[in-house]
């Protein structure tokens, strides 16, 4: 029973996948004599080669997709949290960026205190940051009924002009000779493993069993759940949709904003004006991958993580752009937003009621009421 | 028992319209099995069934809106398909639907032309020329109708006559109305009735559909009746009575009315003082209500349904808050207190619509019947769920009250909407209460069902909870109640004592609010 | 539905096809030519962005496609930076396929890519717009105090540094005499970016040179090096024909941002006024724009690119900031081409008089506007 | 002594008023010109919800379609003549125009089909195309550049004759409003006729009916799914023209991702300007007024305490400007903007329930 419908949910993320895998053989394909000037049948067979051998070729390669995959599922995490409560977080971007400048803004300024205060304080900044940024949408979904969907997307430019302001403006650097924040010091985060496996890729490790408990084992996650498939009878079952909105959105938030923290303290140890990042947009890719189930999206961050670890090796031995990810990237989502339907279709037959969580988001756009 | 059908027009024109063999299969339920029904032109042809019946879906399907798996329609003899509403709006066939089919943000006007647009060119609307023939349409009713008021603000007996006009202006020759008293009151059901009468002596023909057997009788030509999609008899007005159809439409000796014995009431339970509350635009739509519910009694509200009644139930249930006012359940001022707290001072709450309200419909029967109580030992501990505490209750519910279910895992979607009921009753009502609110606890079930709600409710009265029932079904109120109240534009115009009520003193005040001006409320207790 | 899923595939395959019919030529691939070889394997990294920027990416590309060539080595491979958090990790992925040179290109590059030098000795990086700036340990230095000699810590990083304000002092030159109502103007993308910055400044003290009474307008485009600053035509293209109605009397315009300056020259062609490109010789790069465009205040990519490569080879590299200014002749003014009738002699001498100062230090084009 | 405090503020006030008019007498056919793919983007956007159907891939829809009009344009500058006709038109632009409006009615044929027949998640649906657009075009044009494509040049502005322009107020009117290109025109051309035919045409009535109550327009006979479809393909021909102004009309040449925010801009526009034509261009035109004021602001600050005030604003807050008055306009705070009720519902022909 169990593992019969964990391979139904299973199923189609990977029919998904390799179905992208040959529309992607077909652009490259297509697109070859551009590569290697001829039309070249094999090069997306040496192109997914390459993908592959750079994400899991050798133990850095390996690391490398951990590290590239943890804010993935941490950004993953916040926008299928959202799912769950019937809200569609497209602010992953945003809430990732006013974390990551928190946790930039408040290393710089404890570079020189112990390391173990350094990194809690900035990590709890980064937090604190895309929980009020996560808050902002909520909140104004719960009281306005604004659609969280058109205000994240707003919030997401808002914040590269925040953090454009931050960072050319009160966070410079003195003597730098370009834009960027102070280095954080002695926040950066420890490696942990290998070259660069640096202590944010545990935060990704630990949200995902933390985030699974929550949703399905505790009242917490039911009261999130049951909002999402149900406003009413949350409200009739004594649950407050509205708190609801509001706190799983600053969840999400934070989630996210957890994710600024890690790259910002793990890998660049600085911000510098104009970062920019995918990491928002890849997570909703990851949430749909992974069914807006945390142990799925751990699976999808990885994937995506492999990709985007491997894309290197395959523009350097193939040749082929690494934009090619975004394209495999679209091309699944593709598939994953049709074949829901077609499930949906046929769900009478199939395990009733499995796929609707997602079919919610879009239906309330025209509503734009409170919960 | 059901007489050879021996129609009478062998030698008359054909009939207007003829289905012969409708057959349509949704997943799990065969809606109508090879139905056969006959309208001649000039007639009101009734077509009576429960709820559920497969009324509705013949209606879809003569309408273009559902395809059926077999069988034939005929259009004054010539077989015809008919494959959307426009081909069957082009056939000279209207409906007027259960829900209207209003655009909420148009026009009167718009409403009526949509579809059907007059046109200066082939792009411009001529809205001048139209008007012209609305308003005639209108004072062929003796109406006074504001062609450019939005639909949306006008009151449910208005965009009733907006769709009746809709029909009116495409010359439909067929007619189809889909329970169209339903939201009415008595006194606009008469006037609807006196315009189909005008109507029928213009030539149209008009498919009446209601399982309202006196209302049946009262216009129909002929009446058809359908049970679990079959037809099970054809009859004549003056060829049969109520007890006659009752048996069709249900199928056995049916008693219309359930013995509830008798009731001792004992101290107040609720106790509602001068009750002021908003709908979500925010207009006031309860207006100073106060009455109290005693133990051990069934105080019923009757009303049309948009009088204030789903607003109260709100407002004391805790979904709503009051805008002022006063509310204590056993002495304890309860005003604005949420469903929690209301559901841990001993109140339940069947919802009127279980869909919205009642049921999680994606999960599971465990989740939905912990609903209420997910939150409190035994099946949680501090945050964490039990779920074999949870199971185990829902083992115990499913075999208690009844439900039919292939397992407990089984999201709630799946079950018949009487089993659902169940789910909701089981939930609600398996522990001891103070306080039952049950909002039109059997809309759309079957009489199964019905029956089984019923003797709940009454056993939980015998028991000494004080029961609070709202419904629209004047005879559920009437069957039901020690108490009848009456609510009318948001105020609750009478309360008296359910002996003394009778179903046409009650449908008036339902209609009229009481000939006298409102405004102190009547008899509060 | 399966069957129109498949038909917008099949679609969608036949025109990428079609596409790739129409470009089937490809990119005209380095001739094995008779030189040395070598099999030094060169590895590019870009900024964010593309290497079709017609800037600074793409001729460092070429830089180091001439230089592989040059010392006989295989073709280089590039890695295009989608984002800025990834630079790490892109030049990680050379590392790890032990590739000999890493070229960089980039200010922002240069945090990442000395952490990357101190990691892997044994490889040779090339930072293009990259001042090296170390601690005493030669570890990238948080404070910007530059204790540590990078040449002797970081023997494997040359630093590639060029001075922009000597040919935005040239340009200035030119722009100041061949303006004939003493206004002319600057755009930047950003200020915020010291090339840019120094450019402008060079800029506006050649012109001063020429004229002392010249007006010259200094404007950037974005407060930060992001999209507006460099990546947005559009929006370059509106900035510009807005100064221009605001001054139209600006005869002259010199663009210093990257894409959003190449709408910063049409908006120059569009209101038939002169334009000076910058980094590479845009007259070629932007053909869409040639025929408006003066010169270009070039900084020679190409060759410094080629040029360190070609130390890596012989061996003749140090670490360490490498200035690159008039002297090396590794900047200078593009061609004039078809602007040519515009140079009078005079303006010529005036030019050559300025390489002269430039070369032998008295001139200061950082004065009286300074540099960063 | 309040009256006292606010005498200066008055004069401030009034010192802005003017500086504003200065910056819109000065500007005002670049403000138009700048609005125009935020205009006709949301003009997209405007067909697609008013029939039901939510759309925040209008940024990847005009990504696209800027690329195919490029690069179509190029293509067949390769080989075909280009004497240039009335504005500006080469055959090879005439060309990549008519590619661009035909990768924008691809684009939204996949969202039609996503939306409308699969039904699936429209800002699922909206959200793949921004995705694959970017990706796309970066992967082609990245592949593409190495072969140096030449440009095909781009649309001229419409030229009025000086007398005309010399009439005082009138010529100004005329000028800032004509003199642009064709793919501007057609946008002031396509926003009244919108707005026109929305209230007073059969299309416009059952556009609005299916977006607001589509079960009630089927049941008048209106094909929901046909009006549907046929609505989002025209919407895509909008966001052709949005895409092909970035590329043969305003520039002329593509960049990766050169739409750079525009299209989001554009549901903004469409947002504050209550899902109406006029509303929309008119948001439109007023972000692209607060946009020019800000680069008025850097360019040419006002002198006195009025510059002092407005060069204490951080530039970043123009940019973000239209972003959050849309959040403020959604939140109902000033002036609320309610959707068509139906927008984001996928339709089901056959109701199965009841």
């Amino acid at each position: 029973m169990n593992l019969r419908r964990t391979l139904s949910l299973v199923t189609i993320p990977l029919l998904a996948i390799v179905l992208a895998l040959i529309v992607g053989a077909v652009v490259i394909i297509a697109s070859s004599p551009l590569v290697s000037g001829h039309l070249d049948l094999v090069l997306p067979l040496r192109a997914y080669a390459a993908l592959v051998s750079g994400a899991f070729g050798t133990v850095n390669g390996l690391i490398q997709t951990i590290v590239s995959a943890s804010p993935l599922i941490l950004a993953g995490l916040a926008v299928s949290i959202g799912f769950k409560a019937g809200l569609f977080n497209i602010g992953a971007q945003g809430q990732f960026l006013v974390g990551a400048v928190a946790a930039a803004a408040v290393g710089a300024g404890l570079a020189h205190a112990p390391a173990p205060v350094a990194i809690g304080v900035s990590i709890l900044a980064a937090l604190v940051a895309g929980a009020v940024y996560g808050f902002i949408p909520g909140f104004l979904k719960a009281f306005t009924g604004a659609h969280e969907v058109v205000t994240t997307i707003m919030l997401n430019y808002i914040a590269i002009q925040f953090v454009a302001y931050l960072i050319t403006g009160p966070l410079r650097a003195t003597g730098a000779t370009f834009a960027r924040s102070p280095s954080v010091g002695a926040a950066e985060l420890p490696v942990l493993i290998g070259r660069n496996g640096h202590l944010g890729i545990l935060f990704a490790l630990v949200a995902v069993p933390i985030a699974w408990w929550l949703l399905y084992r505790t009242t917490i996650g039911f009261e999130v759940r049951t909002v999402g498939a149900n406003p009413d009878a949350a409200r009739y079952a004594g649950m407050s949709p509205r708190w609801i909105v509001i706190a799983t959105m600053t969840v999400c938030g934070l989630l996210a904003g957890l994710a600024g923290a890690g790259e910002i303290l793990g890998i660049t140890g600085y911000m510098p004006a104009g970062y920019s990042t995918n990491v928002g947009f890849d997570g909703i890719t990851v949430a749909l991958l992974g069914r807006a189930n945390p142990i799925g999206i751990l699976f999808g961050g990885l994937l995506l993580g492999a990709m985007r670890a491997g894309s290197n090796l395959m523009q350097i031995q193939a040749g082929v752009p690494v934009q090619m990810i975004d394209v495999l990237q679209g091309v699944i989502l593709f598939f994953l937003a049709a074949e829901l339907v077609v499930r949906y279709v046929f769900r009478v037959r199939a395990a009733r009621a499995q796929v609707t969580e997602l079919q919610t988001v879009s239906r309330s756009y025209g509503q734009q009421t409170t919960p | 028992m059901t007489e050879p059908t021996a129609p009478l027009e062998q030698h008359g024109p054909p009939p207007a319209l003829e289905m012969r063999g409708i057959t349509k299969r949704y997943p799990g339920v065969l809606a109508n099995d090879g139905i056969d029904l006959q309208v001649h032109p000039g007639e009101i042809h009734a077509l009576l069934g429960e709820n559920g019946a497969g009324k509705t879906t013949l209606m879809n399907i003569l309408y273009g809106l559902a395809t059926p798996d077999a069988g034939q329609i005929l259009l004054d003899g010539e077989p015809v398909s008919i494959s959307s509403p426009s081909d069957a709006i082009r056939r000279g066939i209207s409906m007027v639907h259960q829900h209207f089919m209003l655009v909420p943000v148009l026009s009167v006007a718009d409403n009526i032309l949509l579809g059907e647009e007059p046109m200066a060119g082939p792009v411009f609307l001529d809205r001048r020329s139209a008007y012209g023939r609305l308003r005639d349409l209108a004072t062929f009713f003796g109406w006074e109708i504001d062609l450019d008021a939005p639909v949306g603000t006008l009151s449910v007996g208005w965009q009733q006559r907006v769709e009746i006009l809709k029909a009116v202006y495409r010359n439909a020759q067929i007619l189809v109305l889909d329970e169209p008293t339903a939201v009415l009151t008595p006194q606009e059901t008469r006037e609807i009735f006196t315009m189909l009468r005008r109507l029928t002596t213009e030539g149209y023909s008009i498919i009446f559909i209601s399982h309202k057997l006196y209302e049946v009788l009262e216009i129909a030509n002929r009446i058809t009746v359908i049970r679990r999609g079959r037809v099970v008899g054809e009859r004549l007005p003056s060829q049969t009575d109520e007890e006659d159809l009752a048996q069709l439409m249900v199928g056995r000796e049916v008693q219309l009315t359930v013995d509830r014995g008798t009731s001792h009431p004992g101290e107040p339970r609720l106790v509602v003082d001068d009750l002021y509350a908003r709908d979500d635009r925010g207009h006031e739509v309860v207006h100073g209500v106060s009455l109290e519910v005693r133990a051990g009694e069934v105080l019923g509200i009757a009303g049309v349904a948009g009088n204030g009644q789903d607003e109260l139930v709100e407002a004391l249930v805790g979904l709503r808050r009051p805008s002022a006012g006063r509310v204590q359940l056993d002495g304890h001022d309860v005003t604005g207190a949420g469903p929690r707290d209301l559901h841990q001072r001993g109140m339940a709450f069947v919802p009127a619509d279980r869909h919205r309200f009642g049921l999680v419909l994606s999960y599971p029967l465990t989740d939905n019947l912990v609903l209420t109580d997910y939150f409190r030992p035994p099946y949680a501990r501090g945050i964490m769920r039990d779920e074999d505490a949870i199971r185990v209750q829902a083992g115990k519910a499913v075999e208690q009250y009844d439900i039919r279910t292939p397992s407990v895992d089984v999201a709630a979607a799946t079950l018949s909407g009487g089993n659902q009921q169940k789910v909701i009753v089981a939930r609600e009502l398996d522990r001891d209460l103070r306080l039952l609110v049950l909002d039109q606890p059997t809309r759309g079930l079957d009489v199964g069902s019905i029956e089984f709600i019923h003797r709940q409710a009454i056993a939980k009265r015998d028991a000494g909870t004080a029961i609070l029932l709202v419904s629209a079904e004047l005879d559920e109120v009437l069957e039901l109640s020690d108490r009848i109240g009456v609510m009318y534009r948001g105020r609750l115009v009478a309360l008296m004592d359910a002996r003394s009520a009778t179903r046409e003193a009650v449908g008036l005040l339902m209609a009229t609010g009481g000939s006298q001006p409102q405004k102190t409320d009547t008899g509060a207790a | 539905m399966r069957k129109q899923r498949f038909g917008l595939l099949a679609s969608l395959s036949v025109a990428a096809l079609i596409l790739g019919a129409c470009q089937g030529t490809g990119p005209g691939t380095g001739s094995g030519s008779q030189g040395p070889t070598s099999d030094l394997k060169i590895g590019l990294v870009t900024d964010v962005g593309t290497l079709d920027d017609k800037n600074f990416n793409q001729f460092s590309w070429e830089g180091a496609k001439q230089g592989a060539q040059a010392i006989g080595a295989p073709e280089p491979q590039s890695v295009v930076t989608t984002a800025s958090a990834d630079y790490a990790k892109n030049i990680q992925s050379f590392v790890d396929q032990d590739y000999d040179i890493i070229v960089t290109v980039g200010f922002a590059l240069g945090n990442d890519t000395t952490k990357a030098a101190k990691a892997n000795p044994n490889i040779k990086f090339i930072g293009v717009d990259q001042g090296l700036c170390v601690t005493e340990s030669g570890d990238p230095d948080p404070d910007f105090g530059c204790k540590g000699d990078a040449a002797k810590l970081l023997p494997n990083y040359q630093g590639l540094v060029f001075k922009e304000q000597q040919p935005g002092y040239l340009a200035g030159i030119v722009a100041a005499s061949i303006s004939k109502s003493g206004h002319i103007a600057a755009i930047g993308g950003t200020k915020v970016v010291p090339a840019v910055a120094n450019y402008i400044a060079g800029y506006a003290n050649g012109a001063m040179s020429v004229n002392p009474d010249i007006k010259v307008e200094q404007q950037f485009v974005s407060e930060a090096p992001d999209n507006a600053a460099f990546n947005d035509p559009a929006g370059g293209k509106a900035f510009a024909e807005q100064l221009l109605a605001q001054n139209p009397d600006v005869d002259v315009l010199f663009q210093v941002a990257g894409k959003t300056g190449n709408g910063v020259l049409q908006a120059a062609c569009d209101a038939n006024i002169h334009a000076i490109g910058v980094d590479v010789d845009q007259h070629e790069s932007t053909p869409e724009s040639a025929k408006c465009i003066v010169t270009s205040a070039e900084k020679k990519l190409t060759k410094a690119v080629s040029d360190a490569i070609k130390r890596v080879a012989d061996g003749s590299d140090k670490g360490g900031t490498v200035p690159l200014d008039i002297t090396t002749d590794s900047i200078g003014l593009a061609p004039f081409y078809d602007a040519q009738s515009l140079i009078t002699p005079d303006i010529q001498s005036k030019i050559d008089a300025a390489i002269k100062g430039l070369k032998d230090g008295s001139i200061d084009p950082c004065s009286p506007t300074a540099c960063v | 002594m309040e009256a006292i405090l606010d005498l200066p503020v008055i004069g401030l006030i009034l010192q802005f008023i003017g500086y504003l008019v200065q910056v819109v007498v000065l500007n005002g056919g670049l403000i138009i010109t700048l609005s125009t793919p935020i205009g006709l983007g949301a003009l997209c956007g405007f067909m697609n919800e008013r029939s039901g159907v939510v759309n925040i891939g209008i940024e990847g829809m005009m990504l696209a379609s800027a690329f195919g009009a490029w690069y179509v344009a190029s293509i067949s500058a390769g080989f075909l003549p280009d004497a240039a006709g009335p504005l500006g038109f080469t055959l090879p632009l005439l060309i990549g125009l008519l590619a661009g409006l035909a990768t924008g009615v691809l684009v939204s044929l996949a969202h039609a089909w996503l939306s409308i027949t699969v039904r699936a998640d429209q800002i699922i649906s909206g959200t793949i195309i921004n995705i694959v657009a970017l990706g796309i075009t970066g992967y082609l044009a990245l592949l593409i550049s190495q072969s140096s494509p030449r440009s095909a040049g781009n649309l001229s502005a419409l030229n009025l004759p000086q007398p005309v322009t010399d009439i005082p107020v009138l010529g100004w009117l005329l000028a800032t409003f004509l003199e642009h290109g064709p793919i501007t025109l057609s946008m002031l051309v396509v926003v009244v006729v919108l707005q026109v035919l929305l209230y007073r045409s059969r299309w416009g009535l059952r556009t609005r009916a299916v977006g607001e109550h589509p079960r009630a327009a089927e049941t008048v006979g209106i094909d929901v799914i046909a009006l549907r479809y046929r609505n989002v393909l025209l919407g895509g021909l909008l966001a052709g023209l949005a895409g092909a102004w970035f590329t043969i009309e305003y520039g002329n040449s593509f960049q990766s991702g050169m739409t750079n925010g525009r299209g989001f801009i554009a549901l903004a526009a469409l947002i504050f300007g209550r899902w109406t034509p006029l509303g929309s261009v008119g948001a439109a035109l007023l972000f692209g007024l607060a946009d020019t004021f800000g680069r008025a602001i850097r360019q040419t600050p006002p002198a006195g305490d009025l510059g002092a005030v407005l060069g204490a604003i951080p530039p970043q807050v123009f940019a973000a400007l239209p972003y959050i008055v849309t959040i403020i306009v959604l939140a109902g705070v000033v002036g609320r903007s309610i959707p068509p009720a139906a927008d984001g519902q996928p339709y089901e022909r056959e109701a199965t329930a009841r």
